[in-house]
Order: structure tokens, then C-alpha cells, then sequence
């Protein structure tokens, strides 16, 4: 069934023109992610923490903002990972659903298409997105309705300064080979790593694969007759465990540096690997085991879904846009307003949420939460570390 | 002298479709091909008109070498062919088929200045040609097919239809593969009258036909292959007695007996 | 033609009654589209060549106006200009490859598709000019002269409205100029029987170039709007996708027809909005709708309408 | 550096043969039927799924997996072929968009089903074969002897067989093929069943060696496009050398050239071999 039903409100409002979003007691949060299309891992988990979060919130029965009771509405899009679908998507949600909060998106190519429009709501608009190339714009004039949701690679709350130093310190590591899928992500790890590198005195190469390749073995090959005492692999999922077995199947590269990825591809060949050192915004096999709150999400996550939980990478996007959730509704609760996005976001600016992470936003608005550093050496024995910048 | 065939050969894959011909056609003239199927009537007809390269030899026309030329350039300088089994542009109107055929007429009138047609001048020129479109259709008098869808025509009108086309180029040198065959006979007196009138008008005609009935009356001159080589050339009548040329027609009568 | 006429006064008129940003965005997609739409099918439909090269024009042109626009300070327009001409430059180079070797359907497509990767390849990483992956950020704005007000910027979705129906105008209208004329009548002859249009004079090879490399130069208008309208220009522009979603937008609309892809670009565009489903199984239905279009109306909508009403006629 | 050569050379092959396998739909459905499938891609991820679930959910042996994921696959092609494609013979862009109509259907439903996250299957025959410097994975040398198998098989089978013959003779001049008695429909049903398996069992390879994605198909197609206009259309053989060529061009380029720009350098020969065979290497003029 083709519901025109945003047609038809739109074709309302001409006349009345975009309703001011008093929409009695609901709070809408629009969200803009790619949940089908080549690039939809991140954005379909992410939707899905949202949409689990909304669920519990509602289920409980709303929250309270003064004396009034909200229930939240969740209007989720996709947007195929295609900037054009995005930006008549956030026009959508922003004029005829009258969203004034909004999550997303995961993908920089989208984020830098819509930036514009949502700049011209700067103060009548919070978008929550991860985006890569947000760091570059959040906190900057004109741009105080984005908040940075993910943790970043550089910077003083960043990992990356931190996890390069552990693997000199640990390994003694000085040659160390990249391989990025050219795409924005690989070209920002890029911008990041390599002048670490340099300044570390650490020798390095940098080769980058068509996005869509899953045989690495020319490159892999080439990269091994070099002789690198650590891979630094890319870290989608869909190509990380393709990398990582075949190189460990030909039993030419066994040691692998990871920032951004998962521990799965490393646990599942264990017995090929040397070393494998990955940061994790949480390790939850453990974390499961430790922490309630995480245990709940877990269990909440299958009933919701009917689904196995899948412990890969993945859970830091639904995880983390869960936690945003609840966040931003303590945050509503604090600034005793639905309405004023720009009072939500000075209260976000001021708070630190404790979740399944301790969040808080740094003076930029981008999220600085706790993290671990595992270490998966042959065979299968881990040593975690758990870090808190807070 | 309009062309000249000068020891024109064409092998393929070993096997030889036409050997050794000579022959020249005067202006003015209508000049017969004769020959039992397969006997390379029409590969010749087509290197001609440019659509094959010969082996060896040459096509003069007007003392200019040809044979190497792309088919459209030699349309362009007047030598213009239609098919065996007509080729329509099935999708159009009659008319439409025509109009297209204007094209070189069109390039003659304006050159380099068909740009400003495009932007709806010229139109004087237009008019002239969708003028003449008529007169040719009536000359090959289907001008009451004119609106019909071209595929819709029957076999006859199709291949009436493609020699309006090759009019429409107003040619100095029509070559016709088998314009008669198939067709019915009313159709084929139409036919004759038709190239009777063409031929008037000052248009030289090279006729290729299996059967010399069609020609008898016809052609000035004829020409008679078999298996590529040319047997015999003189009157329709001449031809039509020489030994050589009954030979080749009755050997396949013995066959048949 | 009536039906025409009301189809360009309706979109004309349409601002009056509409102000939504979101829907008239709709539009202003869908005319940029329409716009790439009506130039593939100048090649496709008219001319008969299934071109695969449209999105590198598309990218390339975006890249290259703006590109031209900051680094010599040149109007939008004006750097418009040296992008149509790099487009017709491209398209003679790869035409004329294509065409003298007599390469057809499938063969050219994928040799059209072929030429198109290696360009996207290397705007992707010719990182100095390009950004490479990283993409572009377009600040600038096209101008245009208002009376009264002079030399103004084009800012909201109505003066982007408008701008952008009235590019899709003059393509169309260029497009049925060389339609009307002799050009047309040659595009079609290919079309339709190469070997007898030879044998009637026409030079199969400069037409089939002339239609490559006019359908080319107009769509590269459209990589300029593009790239200046949604503020950011990335190697996506000249994925192959594109060439999927133009096809399909001319065979949905109505192949050889002039206002076919416009309907085929405004149906694409909007549809995917129009469906409010879960993520999975709308695009579900957006390709069983894309199917059954196709299946119902081989010849696309406006074909398929043009066919009934000549047999009303009749 | 001549092992590195050497062994990349090897590897492509191997990579290549995948092509190949999808290659030989390509072929057989539009060079036979006439019908363009452009989306085997989908078939072969099917075929992938279906494996990773019956070996890896399901608890199969992997080899008694294969069997019913390419009989799904093949189940699948059927039912496009009855519901959508039968309609789109010799209309090529028809089929083209059909296709693209089915890629959505396909990856959607399998998003639905498997989630966009990447799986893998356990690992079936693990290690590498070494010589010398080279090392090929054993499951790689397997999947490249099963595919060479399957495609000279089907070389013998339809230069032989009846069905071979009747397909020859349909894919020149369908009506008289009719009047020969060749009964169309039937043949082109096979015909679609066959490709679609083929691309079943791709994909049930596919599975053993790399991770599974919804959106996997996609690359696939493309590449066995290339190879089977390589090759040439209607060319059985030529559709494996195709596949092998690209593979070979890709993995031996990227070890001289960047690796960044792999895929132009199979499209660039691709190109250079059309101008001089523009029927492709094994295709008649």
C-alpha cells in the first residue's frame, strides 16, 4: 500500500505553512540512515538501537518534562546511502513531520549533502550523526545543531594517539603496513594515522582497494614481500574478515593493528593470527557477563528483534544510538523543554549520561565515552583493557 | 562515359562470386545483368555501390576510382542502389521513408548551411523537398500508400517503395537488383512503365534480373555472368541466342529434366 | 500535444499552489534528472546507441564547473561553457572509437560502461584536483540577472525550482529542434536500418557521433546543476548506478519520446517518498513496481499512451 | 618477484574462473533464449546463502550442502523466468530493467532475512598449498577444478546432446527451430534453470572462501559481463577464458600498478581486445 500520506500533509500545510511541531504530547525524532544499498551496515544497526530504545521508552509508558507526559515518535527513513534520497528525506522530516530532533547519519557523503539545509534550522534542529567528516564541521559557527555521536580517532579524547603508542610500547612494532578501501573512511584514516606514524619515527605503506573487492590476495602478496611487522587493515566488517583470513590462511601476514573494527575475524582464526590488537568501544562477551545494563540491552535486543545478538562490530552503532536515546531524553528532562533544541543542547553540553557508556560531549558536542583495548594473541587469549577519558 | 568496371573480383573464402568483369555503362543508357542464381550478379551490383570491397579491380566513375569509397560518399556522387529484398524503414509512414531519402537532396541544396535549418529557417527547402517527396511518390505512383505504415505495405509496394527512396537521391545512376522478382504481373507492367518514366527523365539505369524476359524489352544493352564471369554482352536479343548464355540457363533446365 | 502543453504549463504553475521545500525539492531533482533523462534518450531512444557513458559526463562536468568556478573565479555559468565543451570533447573521443569499430548494443554499452569506470577511477584518485574520495563542498551559488535587482544569487527552492525546469526546457526544446530537422530524420534512419541509411547518402558514423556528442554536451549542464544544488560533488556521481537509474527512468517514462523520461524521472524521483514501509520492504515493492511498469507497458507510460490514443484516433 | 608474478598470475586464474561460472549464464541465457539476466548476481547470492544456512545453520557437510543451494537457486531462476524474464525475450533493455527491478527484490529479501551484517561460514578445507614462495589456498584450487569441470561439461554436453543442438539451432532462427520440433518454451525454461543453478553453485563456492553480504552480487555480474563479452557471446569456452583473463589482468596489474585503480585494468584490456575483435576473442563475426 503507497500511503501519499506525506503528500497529502504536505499539500496541508502549503496553506498554513510548516506547522510549528507542537504535536501535542509526542516528541518526534526523525532519522535519516542507509538500512538497505552497499554501505547499510552502520546505519541499519544504528536504526535498530534507536528504534529498540523508543520501543522500551514508550512501553514504560513516556517520560516527563515538567507536568506533561511524552511518548516518543520514531520516523525512520532510508536513505540507500544516497545524498539526493537524504536530503529530500530531512526536508521531509523537518517541514511536514516537524522533527526537531534527528539521528543520523552514519555516512559522510549524505552528511555532507544535507549540511546545508539543516544549517538553515542552526538552533531550531539537533542532529545526533556519526558521520566521519562531521568532525570536521561540529562546533564550529553555524553548525550548533550537530552533535558528534562517535568517538574519534585524533585529538586529546581520541584513541588513536593512545592505541599507537600501546603498540610501539608493546610490540616495539616499526614497519607498519595500511590497506584502506578508498572511500571517505579510509582516506580520513589516513589523514590521521600517517602523520602519527611519521612522528613516531615508524616506517609505513598505504595501498587502498576498490570498495567491493573481497580478493585481497595480489595486494596482501605485495604487501607481505614487504615484510611489515603489523597490518593495519580497514575496518568495515565486509571486507576485515576477508583480509584478515586470507592473509592468515597463506600464513604471510599474522599481525594486525586495528582502530576502528571488530574482534570477530580475529577470534574466528585464532589460530593463524600472531597478534591481534583491536580497539572496541566495548567488549561485550565480557561485558555482558559483568555489567547489568548491558546484559539487559542484550536480552531486550533478542526479544524486541527474535534474533540471535550479533556480538561483531555492529553492537556499537545500535548500542551507542540506544544509549543516545535515553540520553537525549534526560537531557529534555534537565532542560525541562521538548520544543527548544537549542536549550536540549546546552543541557547535553553540560551532562554526563551513564548507560551502558559513560557519555558526556566535549566543549565541540562531539561524544567522549569509555572504550577498551583487546589484545587477542594465537590460539585465543585475550587481555582487555578498559579506558575511561572521563 | 558514366562508369567504367574495370577486371572487378571478388573471393570469398576461396570460393569466387565474381571473376575478371569489365564493362562500361553510357550515360543515358539502361544496361542489363543477366544471370542464373548465384551467378554474382548481385555481389557485383554491391561493389558498385560500395558495399563490398572488390578483390581486385576497380569502379571508375567519371575517371574517379570508387571502389574504395563508403557507400554513402558514393551515393553522394550519384550512383544510388536498391535491394533485392526491399529495405524499409518499417516504422514510418511512406511518406516519411521518402523524406528521409532527402537527405542528399537537402546537402546539395544548403551545404554547410543545414545548421540554420535547425533553427526552423530554411524552410523554403523543406517545403521544396516535401513537394517533391509527392511528385516521386506519383511517379511510382504509391502515392496513395503515402500515409500508410511502411511495414504494412505489400511486398510489391515495398519494393516500389525502396526505389522511390533511391529516386528521391535523384540519382545519375540507379542500380536495381532484381526489381521485378516476386512481383506480381500488373506489378511488373507498372514496373516497366515506372523505369520507363525515370529513365526519361535522364537517369541511366543498371538493371541485374535472373530472367531476360523482364529485360527483353528493356534494356538498350545486356550483360550475362555465369558463375562470375561475364559470358556474353551485346543487344537483349543477341545475348539472349548466344550459345554460352543458353547453355548456362538450359544446363539447369537438364537438371531439371 | 495538448497533453504536452498542459504537462509544461502545470509544472509552470505549480509554485503558486506548492511552497513545500520538501515537495517542490522533488521537482528540482527530478528536473535535473529529466534533464540527463531527455539527452540519454536522444542517444537511446532516437538514435538507437545504448550508451553507458552519461554518468562521467555527469561527474565530470560537475567536477569541472566548479572547479573552474573557484579557482578562476569564473560565474557559474560561464565555467558551465568549458564543461560542455570538455563533455563534447569526451564524447567524440569515445564515440568515435565505439562507432569506427562498429561496436553495437551490448558491445557498446559495455564499452561505453568501460570508458565510464576508468574515468570514475581516475577522478577518485587523482586526489591534488579531485579530493579524491573525501569529495568536494560546493559553496558557491548560480547567478542569474533579476530586473530590477540585478545580478542575484539563485537561493531557495523556488528560484532553484525554476532555474532548474527551465535548463529541462532548453534541452528539450534543443532536443526537438534537431529532432524536427534533417539530424533527426538521420538519427532515426540509423535507428532503424543502418545499412539502408547508408545507401542513401547518410555518413552512419558522423550522425551516430553528432547524436553521442549533443546528447552529452546538454546532459553535462545537468552534472553542474547537480553539484551546485545539493552543495557537494563526490566520485559517486559517475557510478554505474547512475546509468541504471537514467535507463530506467527512460524506459519507465517511454523510450523515443521527448516527454517520457521527464514522467520516468518524476516517477523515480518520487516514488521511493511516496512509499512509507519499513526500509527492507519498500524497496522491495519500489523494484516489483519498477517490473510489472515495464511488463504492463513495454513501451513505457508515455508510449504506451501515444499508442492508445492514435488507436482512438484511428 | 617472479613467484609474487607467478602466484597472483595462478590466483587470478583462480578469481577469474568465478567470473567465468557467471560468465556462462550470461552467455547461455542470451545467447540461446535471448533474454539479458542481469541479475545472476542475485542467483549466485542466493545459491551463497543457501549454502551458509544448510552447512552452517542446518549442520550439513558442506559438499551435501552445495545440492540443494544451487537447486534454490535454480528454483528461484525458474520462477523469474515463468513470472517476469519470458516476457523480455530479444527486448534487451527490458530485460535490463526487469533485472534491476529483481536485484532490489533479491537483496531486500535477503536483508530481511540475514541483516546487513556480513557472515561467514565456517571454514571447509582450511590451509594453503605451498610452492615455494606461492601459497593458494586448498578450497581455492578445489573451486577452480569444480568450475573447469563444470564448464567443459557443459561444452561436451550441449555440443552432443540434443538439447545442445535444438539450443544452437534456436538460438539462430527460433521459428524454424519451432518447426523442427523443438518445443521453445521448454528449452528456454532449461535453459534459465541451468543458468541460474550455475550461478546457484558460484555462489555455493563463493560461500567456502569469502565473507556473505546481501549486496555480494552486484561486483559479480558486472565482472561476468565483461567476461562473457571477452569471451564472446555464445561462446562456452570463451566465457571461462574471459573470466580467466580478467582474473589474471587484475590480480598480475595490482601487483605493478596501484592497487586503487584494479578494476580499470581488466576494463582497458577489455576495450583494447573489442577493437580488434569486436565480437569478442571467441564470438563469430
Amino acid at each position: 500500500m503507497i500511503t501519499v500520506r506525506s503528500l497529502v500533509i504536505a499539500l496541508t500545510i502549503l496553506v498554513l505553512g510548516p506547522l510549528s511541531a507542537n504535536a501535542q504530547d509526542v516528541v518526534k525524532i526523525g532519522q535519516i540512515e542507509a538500512q538497505t544499498g552497499a554501505n547499510a551496515i552502520y546505519g541499519w544497526m544504528s536504526s535498530q538501537g534507536t528504534a529498540l530504545a523508543v520501543d522500551e521508552i514508550n512501553k514504560g509508558g513516556g517520560f516527563k518534562v515538567g507536568n506533561k507526559t511524552y511518548k516518543i515518535q520514531l520516523i525512520a527513513l532510508d536513505t540507500r546511502g544516497e545524498p539526493k534520497e537524504a536530503t529530500v528525506q530531512l526536508k521531509r522530516l523537518v517541514e511536514v513531520d516537524g522533527a526537531k530532533y534527528i539521528f543520523g547519519p552514519f555516512l559522510s557523503n549524505v552528511f555532507l549533502a544535507v549540511r546545508p539545509y539543516a544549517g538553515e534550522f542552526n538552533g531550531k534542529l539537533l542532529m545526533w550523526g556519526g558521520a566521519t567528516r562531521i568532525h570536521d564541521y561540529v562546533g564550529t559557527p553555524g553548525h550548533e545543531f550537530l552533535m558528534r555521536t562517535w568517538n574519534w580517532d585524533a585529538g586529546k579524547n581520541g584513541f588513536g594517539e593512545l592505541m599507537v603508542d600501546n603498540l610501539v610500547k608493546t610490540t616495539g612494532a616499526k614497519k607498519i603496513a595500511m590497506l584502506f578501501q578508498n572511500d571517505q573512511g579510509g582516506k580520513v584514516l589516513e589523514d590521521i594515522y600517517v602523520p602519527m606514524f611519521k612522528a613516531k619515527g615508524i616506517e609505513y605503506r598505504l595501498d587502498y582497494f576498490e570498495p567491493g573487492t573481497k580478493d585481497f590476495s595480489a595486494v596482501l602478496a605485495k604487501i607481505a614481500a614487504w615484510k611489515p611487522d603489523f597490518l593495519f587493515p580497514s575496518y568495515a566488517d565486509s571486507y576485515l574478515y576477508d583480509i584478515v583470513r586470507q592473509a592468515t590462511e597463506s600464513g604471510q601476514l599474522t599481525k594486525f593493528f586495528l582502530v576502528r573494527g571488530s574482534l570477530g575475524p580475529g577470534l574466528k582464526n585464532k589460530d593463524g593470527i600472531g597478534e591481534y590488537m583491536v580497539y572496541v568501544p566495548k567488549y561485550f562477551e565480557e561485558a555482558e557477563k559483568k555489567d547489568p545494563k548491558v546484559a539487559k540491552f542484550i536480552k531486550s535486543y533478542k526479544d524486541f528483534y527474535k534474533r540471535d545478538f550479533p556480538y561483531d562490530q555492529a553492537p556499537l552503532c545500535s548500542a551507542s544510538c540506544y544509549d543516545h536515546v535515553y540520553m537525549l531524553v534526560e537531557a529534555m528532562k534537565k532542560a525541562g523543554t521538548v520544543d527548544d533544541p537549542a536549550a536540549v543542547r546546552k543541557a547535553l553540553m553540560s551532562m554526563t549520561y551513564d548507560g551502558m557508556w559513560r557519555i558526556r560531549f566535549d566543549e565541540k558536542g562531539e561524544a567522549v565515552f569509555n572504550f577498551d583495548v583487546v589484545r587477542l594473541k594465537k590460539g585465543g587469549a585475550l587481555e582487555v583493557t578498559h579506558i575511561n577519558p572521563n | 562515359m558514366a562508369l567504367e568496371v574495370r577486371g572487378l573480383s571478388k573471393h570469398f573464402a576461396g570460393l569466387v562470386a565474381v571473376a575478371e568483369v569489365s564493362f562500361r555503362v553510357a550515360p543515358g543508357e539502361i544496361l542489363g545483368i543477366i544471370g542464373p542464381n548465384g551467378s554474382g550478379k548481385t555481389t557485383l551490383l554491391s561493389m558498385m555501390a560500395g558495399l563490398l570491397a572488390p578483390t581486385v579491380g576497380s569502379v571508375l566513375w567519371k575517371g574517379r576510382e570508387i571502389q574504395r569509397l563508403r557507400p554513402d560518399l558514393i551515393a553522394g556522387l550519384g550512383i544510388v542502389k536498391t535491394f533485392q529484398n526491399p529495405q524499409v524503414f518499417a516504422e514510418l509512414t511512406v511518406s516519411d521513408n521518402v523524406l528521409v531519402a532527402s537527405h542528399l537532396a537537402l546537402k546539395r541544396a544548403l551545404g554547410a548551411r543545414r545548421g540554420l535549418e535547425v533553427l526552423g529557417a530554411a524552410q523554403a527547402v523543406e517545403h521544396r523537398l516535401a513537394a517533391r517527396v509527392g511528385e516521386v511518390l506519383a511517379l511510382c505512383n504509391i502515392g496513395a500508400a503515402a500515409q500508410q505504415l511502411a511495414g504494412n505495405l505489400s511486398y510489391g509496394e515495398e519494393k516500389m517503395l525502396g526505389i522511390a527512396m533511391a529516386l528521391m537521391c535523384d540519382p545519375e545512376l540507379l542500380l536495381l537488383d532484381e526489381p521485378a522478382s516476386g512481383l506480381g504481373r500488373d506489378e511488373v507492367r507498372n514496373l516497366e512503365t515506372v523505369l520507363d518514366n525515370v529513365h526519361t527523365a535522364g537517369t541511366t539505369l543498371c538493371i541485374v534480373d535472373h530472367k531476360i524476359g523482364f529485360l527483353r524489352g528493356l534494356a538498350d544493352r545486356v550483360i550475362a555472368l555465369n558463375y562470375g564471369q561475364m559470358i556474353a554482352e551485346g543487344a537483349p536479343e543477341q545475348v539472349l541466342n548466344d550459345p554460352a548464355v543458353v547453355e548456362a540457363y538450359l544446363g539447369a533446365g537438364h537438371a531439371r529434366a | 500535444m495538448t497533453g504536452q502543453a498542459l504537462l509544461w504549463g502545470g509544472l509552470y504553475a505549480l509554485p503558486i499552489f506548492v511552497r513545500s521545500d520538501f515537495l517542490l525539492t522533488i521537482f528540482i531533482f527530478t528536473f535535473i534528472y529529466g534533464i540527463l533523462a531527455v539527452t540519454f534518450d536522444l542517444i537511446f531512444g532516437f538514435t538507437g546507441q545504448l550508451s553507458m557513458f552519461h554518468p562521467a559526463v555527469f561527474g565530470v562536468s560537475a567536477y569541472m564547473t566548479h572547479l573552474l568556478a573557484v579557482h578562476y573565479k569564473l560565474p557559474f555559468w560561464a565555467a558551465t561553457v568549458p564543461s560542455a565543451a570538455a563533455a563534447i570533447v569526451l564524447a567524440i573521443i569515445v564515440g568515435s572509437i565505439c562507432f569506427k569499430f562498429r561496436l553495437k548494443t551490448f558491445y557498446f554499452a559495455v564499452v561505453t560502461l568501460a570508458f565510464a569506470e576508468m574515468i570514475r577511477l581516475g577522478v577518485m584518485n587523482w586526489n591534488s584536483v579531485t579530493n579524491g574520495t573525501l569529495g568536494l563542498v560546493v559553496a558557491g551559488k548560480p547567478t542569474i540577472y533579476w530586473p530590477g535587482s540585478g545580478i542575484v544569487p539563485v537561493k531557495g527552492p523556488i528560484a532553484w525550482y525554476y532555474l532548474t525546469l527551465v535548463c529541462l526546457s532548453l534541452t528539450v526544446l534543443v532536443c526537438a529542434r534537431c529532432l524536427r530537422s534533417w539530424m533527426g530524420r538521420c538519427f532515426g534512419a540509423i535507428r532503424l536500418n543502418e545499412d539502408l541509411a547508408r545507401t542513401l547518402g547518410i555518413n552512419v558514423f558522423r550522425y551516430k557521433l553528432l547524436s553521442f556528442a549533443i546528447g552529452n554536451a546538454l546532459a553535462s549542464f545537468a552534472g553542474g546543476l547537480y553539484g551546485y544544488y545539493t552543495g557537494y560533488i563526490d566520485p559517486g556521481y559517475l557510478g554505474i548506478n547512475q546509468s541504471m537509474e537514467v535507463l530506467a527512468m527512460v524506459l519507465l517514462g517511454g523510450q523515443g519520446t521527448l516527454v517520457g523520461p521527464i514522467v520516468g524521472s518524476l516517477v523515480l524521483t518520487g516514488l521511493p517518498h511516496a512509499i512509507d514501509l519499513r526500509a527492507e520492504v519498500r524497496s522491495i515493492l519500489y523494484g516489483a513496481i519498477l517490473i510489472f511498469t515495464i511488463l504492463v507497458m513495454p513501451r513505457g507510460i508515455v508510449g504506451t499512451l501515444n499508442a492508445w490514443r492514435s488507436r482512438r484516433g484511428a | 618477484m617472479t613467484q609474487l608474478v607467478l602466484g597472483q598470475a595462478l590466483n587470478g586464474a583462480i578469481i577469474g574462473a568465478m567470473y567465468g561460472i557467471i560468465a556462462l549464464g550470461i552467455t547461455l541465457t542470451f545467447g540461446i533464449t535471448g533474454i539479458v539476466n542481469f541479475a545472476l548476481g542475485e542467483f549466485m547470492m542466493i545459491g551463497a546463502y543457501a549454502t551458509y544456512a544448510l552447512a552452517d545453520r542446518g549442520g550439513l557437510p558442506y559438499p551435501v550442502a552445495v545440492v540443494p543451494a544451487c537447486l534454490i537457486a535454480a528454483a528461484a531462476g525458474y520462477l523469474s523466468n515463468k513470472a517476469f524474464f519470458r516476457f523480455t525475450r530479444n527486448n534487451l533493455v527490458n530485460g535490463l530493467l526487469v533485472s534491476i527491478g529483481l536485484i532490489s527484490i533479491f537483496e531486500s529479501a535477503s536483508m530481511l532475512l540475514w541483516t546487513a551484517t556480513p557472515v561467514e561460514m565456517h571454514f571447509v578445507l582450511p590451509g594453503a598449498l605451498r610452492l615455494g614462495d606461492i601459497g593458494l589456498p586448498k578450497m581455492k584450487l578445489v573451486v577452480f577444478a569444480v568450475i573447469v569441470a563444470v564448464i567443459v561439461a557443459t561444452y561436451f554436453a550441449l555440443a552432443r546432446t540434443w538439447l545442445g543442438r535444438a539450443s544452437f539451432a534456436y538460438a539462430q532462427n527460433p521459428e524454424a527451430a519451432m518447426l523442427m520440433g523443438v518445443h521453445t518454451p521448454r528449452l528456454e525454461t532449461a535453459v534459465m534453470l541451468y543458468s541460474t543453478g550455475l550461478a546457484g553453485l558460484g555462489g555455493a563456492l563463493y560461500a567456502s572462501l569469502y565473507s556473505l553480504e546481501p549486496a555480494m552480487g552486484g561486483v559479480y555480474v558486472l565482472k561476468g559481463m565483461e567476461a562473457a563479452i571477452l569471451g564472446g557471446i555464445g561462446s562456452l569456452m570463451g566465457s571461462l577464458w574471459g573470466g580467466v583473463i580478467l582474473g589474471v589482468i587484475e590480480g598480475v596489474g595490482s601487483i605493478f600498478l596501484p592497487t586503487a585503480f584494479r578494476d580499470a585494468y581488466g576494463l582497458a584490456v577489455l576495450v583494447a581486445i573489442l577493437l580488434f575483435r569486436p565480437s569478442g576473442l571467441f564470438g563469430d563475426e
